[in-house]
């Protein structure tokens, strides 16, 4: 068979169960929903029991530098779980992105992320496509970094920090103890995946990345990547849930999941899960095997399982009528999660416009065309 | 317009400048303005004599509000009284006894007591002619217990419309009652019912023996339903109708952050701005449409058709605006539990927007529902098959 | 009442009436397809007693040129109502667009298109935004004209040509002789508005406006502003006989617009044709007032009610099933011309471009963002 | 790949090899090279032995065909014959009898004889169980009458499958028969039915005092339904199963449009092509995973949900299409009246490609019926409430 394999292995059906199985027990809705209200104790024990655990810091991370050595395939896996749960872990941001930058990196950094020991975050704001200007702070000479990063993903779960600075003529990933940079939380839309604002103000970096920019920029098309599978793990809920709750709820007399109007809109939806699904397959089946066609599978899979995962969230919250609304139902979660997703490292419409370049299907000049008059002369017609 | 129309106007406008230059708008004291003014019959032109008005023609009372705006003359408490105003005083105008038009709309109309709406349920939301909440007679009295959700100002409200199920014998739609429940007396209980905006803009409300005077039931004994439905045609009405300025609620919003923050645009949200500014400008004429029908006595369910429209764009303009706002839309304002007192969209965060939006295709009426109706009552198509019209409302499966 | 009545009055309402009877009983469904094979011989009849015994051709024409002296508001009611028949009358070619060309213009060539003695077409292409270029012919000293015009639309019914042509540096509108130019058919995907190629050459014209360039423009906004009127036509026939078509046609025993997914969209398409008659009645009546608002309304009205058309009439073929894709029922006269008016004019996308020049959402600088490395240095953060 | 599966697989190159080194596909007489292909079990790997198969799983068909294709092997008229060999072959297969298999098998796949399929009527569309064409039984043969519509290629083929109505008695699901009609004998009437594109792609087929043996009936009497509904899974199957190359079909037609014609690209154009070009590849990526499940012996309803993708796409791009091209968007190419033998969107002018496309979400279960399906018997939401399920046929009004 010549085209790449988009169903899942047993071995990722199993990851699979074990990692749902986990969820189920020790994340419950509530205790997510608590964390809106500031509550975050649900967090440590959870990583602790997944990164560590359950071993799945270390799953992108190759065994010689002391990871598990599984693929994007598996990690996408984890992910559609942790979306499917709204968990509120820095798997992305620690197991996918950071540890994406460090991959060539020396030193035991990356090692000590693979063992859970320690949870590194990378020091951009989250909206911040695989394109796009990367921030950067200031580093001298002595590696003393100077600057202010806005809406960091995972800082507030991070020992280490991964500081992209400016060290004369390059750009240098620096990581930096936690302790030693202002980490303000933000009051985030995804309280399960609150930001902070990071300034580092003379804290001592250790080079890590000299190449910063190139890591940089690989980390974030491979945390864009995966996105897509947990971005397909919240539409499934969504789908999921929805499906459950108008095959019991009823009103006339009928079950509510009878109503033809609303069976086309769960059939569409359907059709929309199972094509993200495939989407974000392929892109993690390319990111795995190392496939030239990554980049457009990632800018693929970004610019449909982002919108995706709104629809299925905001049709989730339509179709349970008011109990959608409250803060008692989980529904929200979905909602919040999806669309802070839909934002997180490059929006559907900056996708396409990344895309746009790889497919040959170029935007067109903007030139403001002169309305003016134009001779209508067509010599071929002037010969009767 | 005819020379009718015409004196009937220079009335009315004389009718109000002798009323300011009798009460000072500005000097005045603001109850007794108001009290006076629901005397004069300039409170709703179009209700009769006595209860507030002067059998007008509706299309009047814009031009008479417009008036007394402009003199600086004080506001009714219109914005916390929405229920009051737009949906308890009709339905107690048409349904109500001599003695409780006397009684309540005038303390409505002034604002010295807001209302609130007591009708759905957890069971019963589109299906609300499923409601459970049992009132039995007891002498001269209702004796009411139940639970209802989804009140707007239940906390700060003196009165409550409320629909409670007389009989339960009957099928569903006939054994239902209306009542006009005072919401200080025992057995009230409200609780704040907290939103995905983090804030508590309902509340949920619990009737434990509260006992209601039968000469505070509205309409007949079995006729709640009847009632109900045309307090909700009142509120479809009030959602649908209203068409203000050019770029007016969430379109102007965000047409002044593309305006604001050009560095933030890209080809792909111009194009869907402009869509939706185009969409919602054609939704301001429709509206305007609309009212100039209804100014003519042509009312009917077509607000249902804006309602939906009105919905629709909300909720894509704020979805578009938090990608028009990239790393400012992943942060919110306030999670912090509050009740707020009015909803206003404008003054707010765009992540606050985008969430309440969501409930404008579920509050008044879902989107699904309304849909059913323009289907049925406008175009004429078939009803859905009805399983339980004829069954006993305590043999249905619940 | 301040804002502009956008009901009907009842000298509009009698209009309606008359021309619907008129249509119904001169314009058979049979009689217009066959235009499709060819068979035009329904047009002359038709366009005589639409255009000189109802007096139609004159509508827009003051009286003192020999006209009626109605408005864009009356107008507007007759094009409805050609579009609900798909009448293929050169009404808004030749009474709408031609006439407007000719407003400001000496001679009496308007009051013979007033009166249905002649009938006159704009050669340029039916495509044309009124912010396009504007083709024209050469006219040489003598008024003699060389050039060709595509897609002309009205040209076949015109015994007279508008046509732009530059004389030295400006461009005047030049009346020819339909005989006097060679008119090809153009087999047209509206054949109900069947195009023609035009062609000019050394035809004698006669120069009837000098500032050209205005004229035409103008009369292109106008015909744009009242095509909307078209198109709500169009979408009401479609909206209309698919209701009436669903409340009798049973399947399962039921009649098939009692399924609820079906009763939703036409719930939404009924929610959409009564925007558009809104978007379109606004356009009219900016147009017959004169209001500097009318070239926002007509922006509006086209961006909108060319879609909606669209939509409505595919809506139609969708919903009366297999049925609806036949030749024999005229579903696909309504397709066929609510998507040729799409075309017509501008397109909606033309029109929203338009529009936001006049709203001020003005398009983004297309710049190409330098994906490079921002310095992220706030010194406000670094003062704690 | 197990060591099973490897093994099989060169088995089966082999079995190829040796049959093209048996038979030169460039110098053999087609016919037969096709009969000797069948013979030798290389036509639908699937199938048994002695019917053109070797039992082997359906995945390996597409390396057969490949190898056979790249050999440059005859084709066995796979486009004029593709309701014959998607639809009619495997439902003979599932319910004929030794006898029918034998005799309408071989000369069904080597393209000898092309079939039709008789199945929907003026008044049973979507509800194609409430067909009326009536079958009445006449000794050793069968009498039909009635109407069919939407035949594609009556007028060239052979045979057709034809359910009519052998028992009105009984309710309308339980009183159809499934047969194989000879499409040359008496009484047989093929008339085009011209569509909205001007051609006549379809026919409608009268049928009057049509004699048909028993022996030509497939499956009991009155399990027609089940037979039909067999034979409409494999085409939804062989409609949305498809997955080519990425830009294949509409999506690159457009694409190179907007490539060669850079004058005719705008912003908002550009937007809109660019979320099509996504829809379509995620559709052939979806496609090709519902392959891979199909592959598994995972089959289902699923591909309903590929077809509503594909005709929505479809749709959606062939309308932008006319859009990019502008003035050129308002000229067709053709209306004269033809029969085509084969419809190719790629190869028309985009008027067509437009109006056939809205075809595609009709012809062979509309997308309302396949909604249907996908809530139902995927989401396992519950069915419509049916009004007709145990009323006799004759009892239903029409």
């Amino acid at each position: 068979m010549s085209d790449p394999d988009l169903l899942y292995s047993d071995v990722e059906d199993d990851l699979r169960a074990s990692v749902r199985d986990l969820l189920a027990d020790r994340c419950e809705p509530a205790a997510v929903i608590a964390m809106y209200d500031g509550d975050r104790s649900l967090v440590d024990g959870l990583w602790k029991a997944l990164a560590a655990e359950m071993g799945l810091a270390g799953l992108l991370v190759p065994e010689e530098r002391g990871g598990v050595g599984a693929s994007a395939r598996e990690a996408a896996v984890v992910l559609e779980e942790l979306g499917r749960a709204v968990a509120p872990v820095p798997f992305l941001t620690s197991a996918v992105i950071a540890s994406a930058v460090l991959l060539d990196a020396e030193g035991d950094l990356l090692a000590a992320l693979a063992s859970g020991e320690r949870t590194a975050a990378l020091a951009v704001p989250l909206s911040t496509a695989p394109d796009d200007a990367i921030p950067a702070a200031r580093a001298d000479a002595g590696g003393r970094l100077t600057g202010a990063f806005t809406s960091v993903a995972g800082a507030l779960e991070a020992d280490v920090l991964l500081v992209p600075a400016a060290n004369g003529e390059s750009v240098g990933v620096y990581a930096v103890p936690a302790s030693a940079a202002s980490i303000r939380p933000v009051v985030s839309l995804d309280m399960t995946r609150q930001l902070a604002d990071v300034t580092v103000d003379g804290a001592a970096g250790e080079l890590v990345v000299a190449d910063g920019e190139r890591a940089v920029r690989r980390a974030l098309q491979a945390g864009a990547a995966l996105l897509a599978s947990e971005q397909v793990g919240v539409a499934r809920w969504c789908l999921d849930t929805t499906v459950a709750y108008l095959n019991e709820r009823r009103q006339f007399g009928r079950v509510v999941g009878g109503f033809q109007a609303l069976k086309h809109r769960l059939a569409d939806l359907y059709t929309g899960v199972e094509s993200a699904n495939a989407a974000a397959r392929y892109a993690a089946v390319t990111l795995a095997t190392g496939d030239p066609d990554a980049s457009i599978a990632t800018a693929v899979a970004q610019a449909f399982c982002g919108d995706l995962a709104v629809t299925a969230a905001e049709e989730a919250v339509q179709l349970h009528g008011g109990i959608g609304m409250t803060w008692e139902h989980p529904a929200h979660l979905y909602l919040k999660r999806a669309k802070a997703d839909q934002l997180a490292l490059g929006t559907p419409g900056v996708h396409r416009a990344r895309l746009a370049n790889l497919i040959d299907i170029s935007a067109p000049r903007m030139t403001a065309e002169p309305a003016g008059v134009a001779t209508a002369v067509d010599d071929s017609h002037l010969t009767g | 317009m005819t020379a009718d129309e015409t004196a009937m106007h220079a009335d009315l406008r004389r009718r109000v400048a002798d009323f300011l230059a009798a009460h000072d708008p500005l000097t005045s004291d603001r109850l007794e303005f108001l009290r006076a003014r629901y005397d004069a019959g300039l409170a709703w032109v179009s209700f009769p004599d006595g209860h507030g008005g002067l059998g007008l023609p509706r299309a009047l009372q814009l031009e008479v509000d417009q008036l007394f705006d402009e003199a600086g003359a004080p506001d009714n408490n219109r914005l916390a009284n929405g229920i009051g105003l737009g949906m308890a005083a009709p339905t107690i105008l048409a349904f109500g006894t001599e003695k409780q038009k006397q009684r309540f709309l005038k303390p409505l109309w002034t604002g010295e007591e807001v209302w609130c709406q007591l009708f759905s349920e957890p069971g019963a939301g589109s299906d609300l002619a499923a409601m459970a909440t049992r009132a039995v007679r007891d002498g001269d009295e209702w004796v009411v217990n139940g639970q209802k959700v989804w009140t707007t100002g239940a906390h700060s409200a003196r009165f409550a419309i409320l629909v409670a199920r007389t009989n339960p014998d009957v099928p569903k739609h006939r054994g239902l009652s209306y009542f006009l429940c005072d919401m200080t007396v025992p057995g009230v209980d409200v609780r704040p019912l907290r939103q995905l905006t983090g804030e508590a803009e309902f509340n949920e409300v619990f009737l434990t023996d509260v006992r209601i005077p039968d000469a505070q039931r509205l309409g007949a004994e079995g006729q709640g339903w009847e009632v109900a439905t045309a307090t909700l045609n009142n509120e479809r009405v009030a959602i649908g109708g209203s068409a203000g300025p050019r770029e007016g609620g969430m379109v102007g919003v965000v047409a002044r952050t593309w305006r604001e923050q050009p560095h933030r645009r890209t080809p792909e949200l111009h194009d869907r701005l402009l869509r939706l500014w185009v969409e919602a400008e054609v939704a301001r004429l429709t509206g305007a449409r609309l009212r100039q029908k209804l100014a003519l006595g042509q009312p009917g369910p077509e607000g249902s058709a804006m309602k939906l429209t009105f919905a629709r764009l909300n909720q894509q303009l704020s979805g578009l605006e938090l990608e028009l706002l990239g790393e400012d839309g992943l942060r919110y304002s306030d999670w912090t539990m509050v009740r707020p007192e009015v909803v206003d969209f404008t003054e707010r965060d765009a992540g606050y927007r985008y969430l309440r939006a969501k409930g404008n295709s579920i509050e008044g009426g879902t989107s699904e529902i309304l849909r059913n109706i323009v289907a049925e009552r406008v175009l004429g198509l078939p009803a859905e098959p009805r399983v339980d019209k004829d069954v006993p409302w305590k043999e249905l499966r619940k």
